[in-house]
């Protein structure tokens, strides 16, 4: 029994948090941001350099063959930096999932790639009805003599105005709710008929709505098997979800670190209004939220890495708890730095967007627990 | 225990329906309801509507132009107002300091101001809070210095809301800093093109421009604009605080909130999780509709004491802890119906003039700024914080 | 729009509350509640002078013909005295149900009895799997030549062991889920082949198992029409909730009170422990809590005593609403008292007892709530 | 990050399974199982099989027969004797004087008290907590004013757990009056039968006897029972306090009752409302068990961090909030699925004896009085709300 990180993780942790805190001051952040892209193609580079890109691929792969163990600590650190390049989206879902379910000759020629920081990538699989459950999936690809015409449309996609290629789930055979029947395609972003959307969304990244319109893909587009997407997509999903807590914790450490921080040099009735037994015990209790989250997040990982049976559910329970914990640190970070919290300049409510954010994506605290409260019965 | 409305109560809830059907601006209820920024324009128009009406000065007395209404036509109105996703009143002139003037003023304020405030043809912002001065607002200090007929005013105001727009400020100034903080404050009255006055906007976590810092710096200020007597300025605005504290519970408002909420969840967008199905969310759902229904009745209830004669207590307190608690938790409830659609930033979608097709269905655009926005109602006017501790002294003694 | 209190109302407020503080003081209710019969006949007699009894009932008969909006002021201030009498058994359940359901000829013989304070009365229409749901119910009354034949058994009856007549509910046609088929039968505490296994329950009152093995009932025990008892004991039961409530929120008003004036008296670290930030907020949050109760039971009082179309959802809310104030109110009473609330010397556990033991009868707030979302949905 | 056990480890299961199989005394597994209140008899015997297994020093140095046991051990041994639902070990001898006795006592009181300890002849009670010495302990009062070759005593203790049974007592007692409060305070045993000492019992809410005031009047204690040196009684007792924080979690007891509450539920009652089809009741279940998870996680980190060398710091004070709170909301929850069944108060259907038909299901008779007596588990060994001072103060400086 044993938490303390090994080499691995000592690593990615110290280069991820001198990263942040040499490169990544919330100003440069706020710039980043707003710019066009929405982040720093030099710093793209630089995680490729430092090997962030090449963690979750398998070693025969050029990669590092890092677990969830692994990438927690790392989306840890970038959390506590907002970091807003498309970490999670190329490296965490895209480059997982080809890692995972490509053919060997695209795992080659895209996880190459993918590590050198050439190419960014992102999965299309959420729709507004369904952003984790794949069986309800409504996009559709009609198998035809030359190959394969895409209807459909996907919604808030990581991402994808920056990605080189998108990762496309559709059902190709089968009905709602089987579990046969999708797969996956490799579309570049020129490809006809596809419309991007992109925009900001509130968390200050990228995201964008991508409607197929008769999309006409040849045989080669298909990545991995035909028909049998759903265990390798789902798996990336609720790896996805525990990756996503790493970062909220990350968030987490840094908002009770901010707040006790500005409790003590708030002054207030002629006193920090840390010395305010109330505020006190307010913090006590977003320290406890943030650590009770973090042992989750722990329990989660590791069930997942090590592929246990009850994994899937335990990955449910982490986005609950996560979801628990993040509206009340988000919202009391907030409130406790009074009418300073609810301003654009201080970034304590840019925090508090992200993890408003994170509980939306793949499925909120309230679709998690309902699933888990309908298995119960 | 009564709350049938009388005859006469049931007409006057026919002609406040009958003017919202009929009076109401048609563009404005349009940009309303489909959740767009209204403009100062707007605002002023509206406000003008209820004027021509006779029903822009609803906490004023008759002799000063207002409604005269009970407590219960008050109640009628705002529930209507609501039901008619009508736009709040700016509260700055008609609401905060129109109160102090009428108590407080002379006659030659009153009838300098009040008539303009009344018509909506001065857009007022209010000057309280400053970056060292927030909850504990008593240690205030922006200066105001008497140099002949004139004060000079120096100093920084903070968290004014709207005062990009505003014409005048109603200011809580320091005249003495002897003896007991709370004793040396004065209310006093700027025109904002005086010069020395600048204001600075203040971007809030949704993107908007709502709130400002205003610089005073040598600001020449006519002794004649100072409200009642030189460091009585906290007691009157303390005085009216509570007395407005009713109105802080914006039942009316959350009750709107909430059956459009269960509108939207009826509806089950197509493109949109079914959270009907969703139990753990229902859940969520009902127990925000208990709390409602039951501060509905405590404010009915301190309705019921004012209109008996009772000043309304600092259990008004509870009023806007509980009132700010549900908007937040609807706001909340809004944001997880949206579900993915609640993460686009495309601000435009709910300012005036977009024409493009919006990311998502439109009510779920604005829903993560308006949660992001109303995290500050629990903040100002007195944080909740603040409103415990008056519980916890002022009603439990301790 | 007004919520003063009229004559009737002011003046059981006035004689509730005398009593209490000239008669009611902690300990001779401790006496009480531990005596072998559990309450004072005394004070039965006395509730019958001061025409408490007479309360419900219609003025037709006797009585008094308050509506519950009558009856919850008595109600919160006998709360406040944790009043161990068979006051809610008798007059809210029992006699309510003959008011509102028996024939004229039963009204007059036995309300005159209960107005006088010389019969009590009780319900028994609880089961362990159905406490609040009547379609539920699996007690019968098999029609024969000689009249009925009962069986089954009745759950927690408030204070049987005590009453006079028990107003026992059963199947007499239909199926498990009808309205229709239910019955009540009148029976004296003498009925051979009815076992009445009494015991104390944990907030000092007093109920009993009751078990029917072939009970041979006549015609004459019938109360009212046979069959049709499903609406009149149903309201009963909903406005046993609103009663139950306004005994809760007298419970509560005191629980604050004391808990006030305890945090004013015991020092800790040199000051009254109310000058601790943290539990004068804390002490606000019960105070809220209770408020709130207080106005959603005006709300349900209203619109039952009205008849209004939502009066039995307002029910539902009203059980809800107060089981999550009785529930926070009784416990932070309990730990803003520290060791000394865990005491059975202090009143304040013994309220916090009887707050636990409204929940669960009538319908728990759990089960209430759990109705209104399968209604909304 | 790693929670595999080693082979060692799993060995070690094993042999604890075994133990609970074969060396658990049936008839007190019989009634825990039923849920009747052991003896004193019954506690000794069984702690005497644990020592008989060399089982009973869990946390105490091998040296002094203790077991040695690496934190993962102490793990597996907790999860295991909750899953048999073995009696918890009266912690007063075993978990809280020895420790003091074995680091701070010397030679000869070593000699003197360990060995009935750890066998279980002598039974111990504490004595902190005064009547106007709760959260504020180092405020105590009970004067140990040294006379010759022995202390006289003279004051009175509360909340002393099980004191009705015990052979001696540990106190903190006062030593000296002047200066800082913690610093005249030391450590002192005292023998029961010493005239002067008198036990007097406290009802609990849940009609039980458990705890007791203790008098002390002019009581004649040898010096040679005072441990280490006068004034520092106040450290020891402090130093030891935060040392044991791990196992005040209960999370292998709190394990045990989820799954029984689970049980309970699957099996649907038929004399009890069906709380499985119960969306509500579940989804509190449900919460109720991802926090219990996530808090044997939080144990996990400390424990590790313990085993890699590091002291458990005053994080540990989260395993005491969490830990309570959630053990409450669990019988909280078996109330709610007793239904009107939690209602009767039949205290001798979960005493030893007991021949009728219990009112209701065998497992709802005693959910209410473990309810009620369980309110006391976030007031005593420190508040909860002093658990979150020391959070504030100590881990996030305020």
């Amino acid at each position: 029994m044993d938490f303390s990180l090994n080499d691995i993780q000592e690593m990615m942790r110290e280069s991820a948090s001198k990263f942040i805190q040499k490169e990544y001051d919330f100003e440069t952040r706020r710039k980043l941001s707003k710019s066009e892209m929405g982040y720093s193609q030099k710093n793209w580079e630089l995680f490729a350099k430092l090997g962030w890109l090449a963690l979750p691929v398998d070693e025969d792969f050029g990669g590092i063959g890092g677990s969830v163990l692994d990438t927690i600590i790392l989306q840890e650190e970038l959390g506590k930096g907002l970091v807003v390049e498309p970490y999670f989206a190329t490296a965490l879902l895209g480059a997982n999932l080809i890692n995972k379910f490509a053919r060997d000759d695209q795992k080659e020629t895209i996880l190459e790639n993918v590590i050198a920081g050439t190419q960014k990538l992102t999965l299309a699989h959420s729709e507004g009805h369904a952003p984790f459950d794949l069986t309800q999936m409504r996009t559709t690809a009609q198998k035809n003599s030359n190959g394969f015409v895409l209807n459909g449309i996907k919604s808030v996609v990581l991402d994808a105005q920056n990605a080189d290629m998108l990762l496309v789930v559709a059902r190709t055979s089968g009905q709602s709710g089987d579990k046969n029947g999708l797969s996956v395609f490799n579309l570049t972003p020129d490809t006809a008929g596809m419309t991007i959307k992109g925009y900001e969304t509130n968390d200050g990244l990228r995201a964008a709505d991508i409607t197929f319109d008769n999309v006409n893909l040849d045989e080669t587009t298909v990545i991995g098997e035909l028909d049998q997407a759903y265990d390798a997509v789902h798996r990336v999903l609720l790896e996805g979800i525990v990756n996503l807590s790493g970062e909220a914790v990350g968030i987490m450490e840094k908002l009770v670190e901010l707040t006790a921080e500005y409790l003590g040099v708030r002054e207030q009735f002629s006193a920090p209004i840390g010395k305010f037994q109330a505020l006190q015990h307010r913090t006590a209790d977003m320290f406890m939220e943030k650590e009770q989250a973090k042992s989750m997040l722990y329990y989660a990982a590791i069930e997942t890495a090590e592929n246990a049976e009850g994994f899937e559910r335990a990955c449910a329970m982490l986005k609950v708890r996560i979801g628990n914990a993040a509206r009340f640190v988000g919202q009391q970070a907030v409130q406790l730095h009074g009418g300073m919290g609810v301003t654009d300049e201080l970034s304590v409510g840019h925090y508090f967007k992200r993890l408003t954010c994170i509980n939306n994506l793949l499925g909120s605290r309230d679709y998690h627990l309902n699933v888990l409260v309908k298995e119960a019965q | 225990m009564n709350i049938h409305l009388t005859d006469e109560e049931l007409a006057f809830r026919k002609e406040v329906q009958d003017f919202f059907t009929n009076e109401f601006p048609k563009d404005i209820k349009e940009k309303q309801d489909k959740g767009i920024y209204l403009s100062k324009d707007d605002h002023v128009r509206w406000q003008k509507a209820l004027h021509a009406k006779g029903w822009a000065g609803i906490n004023w007395p008759v002799e000063h132009g207002g409604t005269g209404w009970s407590a219960t036509q008050k109640y009628i109105y705002a529930n209507e107002a609501a039901k008619a996703n009508a736009p709040r009143i700016i509260p700055f002139g008609l609401t905060m300091v129109a109160p102090v003037i009428f108590t407080y003023g002379n006659e030659e304020q009153k009838k300098r101001f009040l008539p303009d405030i009344l018509a909506s043809n001065v857009w007022w912002c209010q000057g309280y809070s400053e970056p060292n001065a927030g909850s504990d607002l008593a240690a205030l200090k922006t200066k105001a210095v008497r140099d002949g007929e004139d004060y000079i005013v120096n100093g920084t105001k903070t968290w004014t809301t709207l005062g990009q727009h505003a014409d005048w400020i109603f200011c809580l100034v320091r005249t003495d800093d002897t003896g007991k903080k709370q004793q040396g404050i004065s209310f006093l009255l700027i025109d904002m093109k005086t010069p020395g006055v600048s204001v600075h906007p203040i971007i809030t976590i949704d993107g908007t421009h709502e709130v400002n810092e205003v610089h005073f710096e040598d600001v020449r200020v006519p002794a004649e604009n100072l409200i009642g007597e030189e460091g009585k300025g906290w007691t009157y605005a303390k005085v009216l605080l509570t007395h407005e504290r009713t109105g802080i519970a914006r039942v009316a408002e959350s009750k709107a909130l909430l059956a459009s909420l269960k509108r939207m969840v009826d509806a089950q967008n197509d493109a949109l999780v079914n959270m009907k199905e969703n139990t753990v969310f229902m859940t969520r759902l009902i127990e925000a509709e208990i709390e409602l229904k039951a501060l509905e009745y405590t404010e009915l209830r301190v309705l019921s004491a004012v209109s008996t004669g009772k000043a309304p207590g600092p259990e008004s307190s509870i009023l806007k802890i509980k009132g700010t608690e549900i908007m937040q938790l609807l706001n909340e409830l809004f944001v997880e119906v949206a579900g993915i659609y609640a993460l686009p930033y495309v601000p435009d979608q709910y300012r005036d003039g977009f024409e493009g097709t919006p990311a998502g269905p439109q009510f779920a655009a604005k829903t993560s700024a308006t949660y992001y926005n109303n995290r500050k109602v629990s903040i100002y006017g007195g944080t909740n914080e603040i409103q415990k501790n008056i519980i916890a002294k002022q009603v439990l003694g301790l």
